[in-house]
């Protein structure tokens, strides 16, 4: 007939393959290549220029011997479980008060979303500043005459990851309530109408149905908030510096730091390695099975 | 099934599989030219996905696709000579009816005349010409639905595929757009194929019906002998409303074949078997349309005949079904709008075997 | 507002079309001096250069090192250098060098006769690889000196002390006044620099060879050594009331009278003098702490990556030139606080503090600084830990002197 | 319904009891327990989340000597916009002392053409992944979603090298390409995800009008994605416009984005730290991604509700 061979798979669906280009570019090239090179230099001992001079596993072996590093992870672990939590359920609870259609949603809801606006540096800065014990909101509550009032998580080093959690959670709950707040809306009211109905109490409702029925919603934020919380650096470093001490220090300042401050390359790839191994362990089992499956062909 | 010589589309051997999964089975099947052929099937037995594949917007597995004589197989839906309307109605809504109707068109880079021209045409079959220059949200479902078939109609195709296209419709308005439909083909005499899981739909509009079912036609034929001779139970009972009742017991052993079920025999000498009868104590459902149950007086001229007892009565406007028990079994019939009948009324009821239907237990197939 | 944007981006223009005659050639300079005695030490270097009919392009990056190297060695791999940039020599820039990313300016030094004018001659020696000169360092740094503010101690009651052991005993005045005794800044490399002073002073310059030079692991964990953690955390316990991070904060604390002291470098002296303040009188230097007058030789200098430009390339010469001419030496140290490189300029215009420094360089009592000891890995191992000694009171002088033995045996 | 149960209830006379019942519409009190619990949590919420703006505005129009005397809740007693123009056009960085407004117009410079190709390119990403897919490009895409979670710091290095050998280091363009990587992973989910929300149908019948690749993008899917692509043009505009790390890393002095010289001038600290000044600047850069947030706040959300969160 017209044709007698199937067309060659290269060139079915053509010119969806040369869109994508730029993104199988910066898929392969960027991130995997990227990657590839980091992690081939951390069995390096690069200093200030990525040289191949193997040392098996030396900087892994450094690495976790490191208190920094394992204070690091821990601080991670902690404001990643703060971070995630309470960015869900604030986010959730503001996003379920502004959805009992009430007055003023929209000011209320520019107030919560303002600060993503605002850059984790400006974030830091302004927090740092909140928070600073001399005159921030421990002097001002002390100057009213409370003398004994303590609230400095900046300068406690049990504490200070806290602090940053405080300052993460102001800048980042307001993205996390409009994503909420988009999912409620996208909800069937029928919904509503049923467990009205049925009689069962709306913290029911929102615990059993309605939540469960917002898992794609909660998969978006999850990601959004989960990518965030291993990148934190610039919050750490505006607000903190990673101190008092080494008490708020994150992987992400640690890469940096031994990258370009110590100007041990082979270190920070050691460590950043480490961080990219742990997340590809999480996300990628889940990635396949959130985005793998062919739902459409 | 008989051999069609010039076929409008013709399937041959096509499957569909994803991964594991089979959703279409090595499927033949050749329309004539003209012809209206309706898929008919419960939802995922595969019909709208053989309406896609044939349409090219799925990219079969195995087997081949001929339009016109032509292979398509690996075409684009453009080429095709399809046209296509949708469930949903798939309007763009950011266009005005007629830039929905001239879309098409437009890419194909067809003259400005003639694009208008065939709008017109269209426009005027479908009498949508005040709604022309109104963006679709502007429409109700049937204007839309409309613009949809509208859309089709522009292309000047061979070959039209609808998708379930009254299915988002209230009940009147897909009778109204049913007869038009039907206009329509009897105007344009194309070759129309038509998904859909209303049986109404089904029988009114086809020539021929296909009855599908996990991915496999059960049954190709004129809608009449879908409905009297189905092929098996599945096709029995799918089509139909009130559904055909169900009895299962066995074929009667002895000279005069009957069927046996929880004391009630019925006899099978005016019953035509397709095939062997079979042997005897051969486990086996009987079935019989609640149109075919005669009642009171006409039940009496009946070959067979039994005494029961009202259960339920549903009032249905024009007529109205009654519910009793037979063979142990809930049996139902229609009888007039005008006859009272009273839960617990004993009544007689009666049927000829010959208008009933035997399939095989097991197999499900038609004896 | 509008007027000088346009004027801005003529001259932008200008610039552009305008950069091929050899005349005026702009070089862009990076470094990370953005405090107030820093910005205007730069300031002489821009003036100067300048004066040669070329035009100085700040690019200064603020935060610190650590902020500024990385975009400064992007810059230069990624194959986008400046003209000339700030590096503390040392190690920190070897690597480059050998790579061949910088420029042998062997030539300019062999013109300049800079064997014979720089001194010490350990200045030239860390910028000498290979035989060849890579760098015109600009002044020299010391890190040993202890700034007391005058007015803390009077307001304590407490006569100004003379040396750290006096000073620590002054402490408990100062708490009881409401004073911080000692200001230490939240980074990391403040408190680790403190301990290295503390180190010198306290342990004595062969205590301190012995354990950053030889990197006598078992030493560092002795009772020499020991002594100097004694030492810094007396410090640790001074400084627990600091709430500030960059170092001149806490200089600002010394300079206001809220601190009694802080151990930093020669270059806080810049900030007194911008605030107004005179030696001396105000406030008063004790370099090596007051128990061991030493100087360190670190210091800035500046390095050239090798450009393709001709232009450019001349005008990297000429600003070397500069760098060491004896006029931009003393007003560029002048106002850095720091000691000039050339022992043949007039610095009748140095105060009480330079002079003391001066004094010491004359003496001989020069040791090298950690910068030239030790590579910045080793340094930025040493900065974690004695950055989470002074924050952490619960951390014991044994466990820190421990951990900090082990970074001497793996220091290189 | 209604005559029904009057014609009931009309003989027995038992309607006079029924009249004192409740009759007519429920009534409602604006300060029943639900309405105090509701507005009192968010107005809680809302002055936790206007806290650090209110401080950061009323620090900005305070004079220093008032700064280092009073508390920084109160609001000022002379009101100076001093710090403003100081930090808009004079504050210094090292011997640059033209304030922000340099770092203003090179972020815009910055911003616009990278917001303009990141999209385009996660758009069509993300039209590809949901009406198009090829074979492995499920793969690319979870690559992309996993490099969302790599800090960027790691990424310097490479991408340096990468710029250099396409020679677009230390260039405007380099710039913007980094940031259509960056922004790549979760525009591309957004994307995806919103057209895979759009009725599919729809696609179908563009395909059956012989619209292609290109064909059904243009004139199908982008006029119904105003929507998604307002979200994707806010998340951009705000990411790209306080970027720190990359501005300051591929970028040359004189092309520097407005939070570099912010970063610069919050820590220039020159004697005393103006903490007036720090909050003008603060505010000033976060102007542009605030001004947008306030403007179309609305859309924002209703965007997202689009489909940009459906999986």
């Amino acid at each position: 007939m017209s044709k007698s061979e199937r067309p060659s798979r290269l060139f079915r669906n053509l010119n969806a393959k040369v869109a994508s280009i730029p993104m199988i570019l910066t898929a392969l090239v960027v991130f995997v290549g990227g990657t590839a090179w980091t992690v081939l230099y951390s069995f390096t001992n690069s200093k200030l220029l990525p040289r191949l001079n193997f040392v098996g596993l030396d900087q892994y072996y450094r690495l976790w011997a490191t208190p920094r590093w394992l204070i690091s992870i821990e601080n991670l672990l902690i404001y990643g479980v703060i971070s995630l939590v309470f960015s869900l359920v604030i986010g959730f609870i503001l996003a379920a008060l502004l959805d009992q259609k009430i007055r003023f949603e929209d000011t209320f809801r520019t107030i919560f979303l303002y600060p993503f606006a605002l850059s984790f540096i400006v974030t830091g800065l302004v927090w740092q500043w909140l928070l600073n014990p001399d005159f921030g909101i421990q002097g001002v509550i002390r100057k009213l005459g409370w003398t004994s009032f303590a609230f400095d998580p900046l300068y406690n080093s049990s504490i200070v990851i806290y602090g940053i959690s405080i300052a993460a959670l102001w800048q980042g709950t307001g993205l996390i309530m409009c994503l909420m707040l988009a999912g409620l809306r996208g909800i069937d009211e029928d919904i509503w109408k049923a467990a009205r109905v049925d009689g069962i109490p709306m913290w029911k409702t929102y615990l059993f149905i309605i939540i469960p029925m917002m898992r794609p919603v909660f998969i978006t934020t999850l990601v959004i908030i989960a990518s965030g919380i291993v990148k934190v650096y610039d919050l750490v470093v505006a607000q903190t510096s990673g101190g008092p001490g080494i008490a708020s220090e994150v992987p992400a300042k640690y890469v940096y730091d031994y990258m370009f401050f110590a100007q041990n390359l082979g270190q920070g790839f050691a460590a950043s390695t480490m961080m990219l191994l742990s997340v590809m362990i999480v996300i990628v089992p889940w990635a396949y099975l959130e985005f793998g499956g062919r739902k459409r062909v | 099934m008989a051999e069609i010589a010039n076929p409008s589309v013709s399937i041959q051997n096509l499957s569909l599989n994803y991964g594991a999964v089979s959703v279409l089975q090595t499927l033949n099947l050749d329309i004539a030219e003209g012809e209206f052929i309706v898929l008919l099937g419960p939802s995922g037995c595969g019909k709208s996905t053989l309406l896609n594949c044939i349409a090219g917007l799925l990219d079969i597995s195995k087997g081949r696709i001929f339009i016109k004589g032509k292979n398509v197989t690996w075409e684009e839906p453009k080429d095709r000579g399809i046209g296509m309307v949708f469930q949903s109605y798939a309007l763009y809504p950011q266009m005005t009816v007629e830039k929905n109707l001239s879309f098409g068109l437009r890419v194909a880079g067809l003259p400005k005349d003639e694009i208008a021209k065939r709008i017109a045409r269209a426009a005027e079959i479908l009498q949508i010409e005040p709604l022309l220059q109104r963006k679709p949200s502007a429409l109700s479902g049937g204007q839309r639905q409309r613009v949809a078939i509208g859309r089709a109609l522009v292309r000047d195709v061979d070959v039209f595929l609808f998708d379930e296209p009254l299915s988002n419709l209230d009940a009147k308005l897909r009778s109204e757009l049913r007869v038009e439909i039907k206009l329509l083909h009897r105007r344009l005499q194309n070759t129309m194929i038509y998904v859909t899981h209303d049986q109404i739909e089904a029988m009114t509009l086809a020539d021929r019906i296909a009855v599908m079912k996990g991915g496999v036609i059960q049954q190709l034929d004129a809608p009449q002998t879908i409905y009297n001779r189905p092929v098996n139970r599945f096709v029995a009972g799918f089509l139909g409303s009130p559904a055909m009742n169900f009895i299962e017991g066995q074929l009667e052993a002895g000279d005069a074949a009957a069927f046996t079920a929880d004391g009630v025999s019925i006899p099978l000498d005016r019953y035509e078997f397709d095939k062997d009868r079979g042997s005897a104590g051969k486990p086996c459902v009987f079935g019989i349309r609640p149109e075919h149950v005669a009642f009171g007086d006409a039940a009496k001229a009946m070959p067979f005949t039994a005494e029961s007892a009202v259960e339920i009565v549903e009032p249905m406007g024009s007529d109205t079904l009654v519910w009793t028990k037979l063979g142990g079994r809930n049996f139902s019939f229609r009888v007039e709008a005008e006859k009272t009948l009273r839960t617990g009324d004993p009544i007689r009821i009666g049927f000829d075997p010959a208008r009933a239907s035997l399939f095989d237990t097991p197999s499900g197939n038609r004896l | 507002m509008r007027y000088k944007l346009l004027t801005a981006a003529l001259a932008a223009t200008a610039a552009l079309q305008f950069a091929g005659p050899a005349t005026a050639t702009d070089l862009e300079v990076t470094h990370w001096w953005t405090s107030g005695g820093e910005a205007a030490a730069v300031a002489e270097l821009a003036k100067a250069f300048d004066a040669t009919g070329n035009h100085w392009v700040d690019g200064a990056i603020a935060g610190s090192g650590g902020t500024a190297r990385p975009i400064m060695i992007s810059r230069i791999t990624g194959g986008d250098p400046m003209g000339a940039t700030q590096f503390n020599h040392g190690r920190q820039a070897e690597e480059l060098v050998q790579a061949g990313l910088m420029r042998d300016l062997t030539d300019v030094a062999t013109k300049g006769k800079w064997t014979e004018v720089v001194r010490p001659k350990s200045l030239l020696d860390s910028c000498t690889i290979g035989g060849k000169i890579y760098c015109v360092p600009v002044n020299i740094h010391s890190w040993q000196w202890l700034w007391l503010s005058n007015d803390a101690f009077q307001k304590a009651g407490v006569p100004v002390p003379k040396d750290w052991n006096e000073y620590v005993a002054a402490a408990p005045a100062l708490e009881k006044a409401g004073i911080v005794p000692l200001a230490v800044g939240g980074q990391a490399w403040q408190s680790s620099g403190a301990f290295d002073v503390l180190l010198a002073a306290v342990g004595g310059t062969d205590t301190f060879l012995k354990v950053y030079k030889d990197k006598d692991a078992k030493f560092a964990a002795g009772p020499e050594v020991a002594k100097v953690f004694k030492a810094a955390d007396d410090a640790r316990k001074m400084a627990k009331n600091t709430n500030v991070q960059d170092w001149n904060q806490a200089t600002n604390m010394v300079i206001t009278g809220k601190a009694g002291g802080q151990i930093m470098g020669d270059w806080a002296q810049g900030e007194f003098q911008v605030a107004g303040k005179t030696a001396g009188k105000d406030y008063t230097c004790l370099p090596g702490l007051g128990l061991n007058e030493v100087i360190a030789t670190g210091g800035d200098a500046f390095y050239f990556p090798v450009l393709k430009d001709a232009d450019k390339s001349k005008a990297q010469e000429v600003l070397a030139e500069t760098l060491l001419d004896p006029k931009t030496q003393v007003a560029f140290n002048l106002k850095k606080g720091s000691l000039p490189v050339r022992g043949d300029v007039d610095l009748n215009a140095a105060n009480d503090c330079m002079k003391k420094g001066l004094a010491i360089l004359a003496k001989g009592a020069v040791i090298p600084w950690t910068d030239q000891l030790l590579s910045q890995d080793s340094q930025k191992q040493k900065e974690d830990l004695f950055s989470e000694f002074f924050a952490k009171p619960e951390m014991t002088v044994e466990e820190a002197q421990k951990r900090f033995a082990d970074i001497i045996a793996t220091a290189d | 319904m209604s005559d029904q149960a009057v014609s009931l209830s009309a003989p027995s006379g038992a309607g006079h009891a029924d009249a004192s019942g409740p009759s007519g519409p429920k009534p409602r009190h604006i300060f029943s327990r639900r309405n105090i619990f509701l507005y009192g949590t968010l107005i809680v919420a809302a002055l936790y989340y206007l806290l650090p703006l209110y401080v950061m505005i009323v620090t900005s129009l305070k004079g220093m000597p008032e700064i280092r005397l009073g508390n920084i809740f109160s609001p000022p007693l002379e009101i100076t916009f001093e710090p403003w123009v100081k930090a808009w056009s004079t504050a210094c960085t090292g011997l640059n002392c033209d304030g922000l407004s340099r770092g203003f117009w090179n972020s815009v410079r910055i911003t616009v053409p990278s917001v303009i190709l990141s999209i385009a390119i996660a758009s069509v990403n993300g039209y590809a992944l949901a009406n198009w897919r090829f074979k492995g490009a499920d793969t690319f895409f979870i690559i992309l979603i996993v490099g969302a979670f790599i800090p960027y710091q790691v990424m310097i290095y490479p991408i340096v090298i990468i710029l250099r050998e396409i020679g677009l280091y230390g260039s405007l363009s380099g710039l913007v390409v980094v940031h259509s990587i960056f922004g790549m992973p979760i525009l591309t989910l957004l994307f995806r995800n919103y057209f895979t929300s759009m009725p599919e149908e729809l696609f179908r019948a563009a395909r059956v009008d012989g619209a292609g690749f290109w064909g059904i993008y243009l004139r199908i899917m982008l006029p119904m994605s105003l929507p998604i692509f307002v979200v994707a043009v806010i998340l951009q505009v705000t990411g790209i416009w306080n970027d720190f790390l990359f501005g300051v890393v591929y970028t040359r002095p004189d092309t520097y984005p407005m939070t570099v010289q912010l970063n610069n001038i919050v820590n220039s600290v020159q004697g005393v730290k103006e903490y007036n000044v720090n909050m003008a600047a603060t505010i000033l850069t976060g102007l542009v991604p605030l001004v947008i947030y306030f403007i179309s706040g609305r859309l924002f959300v209703r965007g997202i509700a689009a489909g940009a969160v459906k999986g």
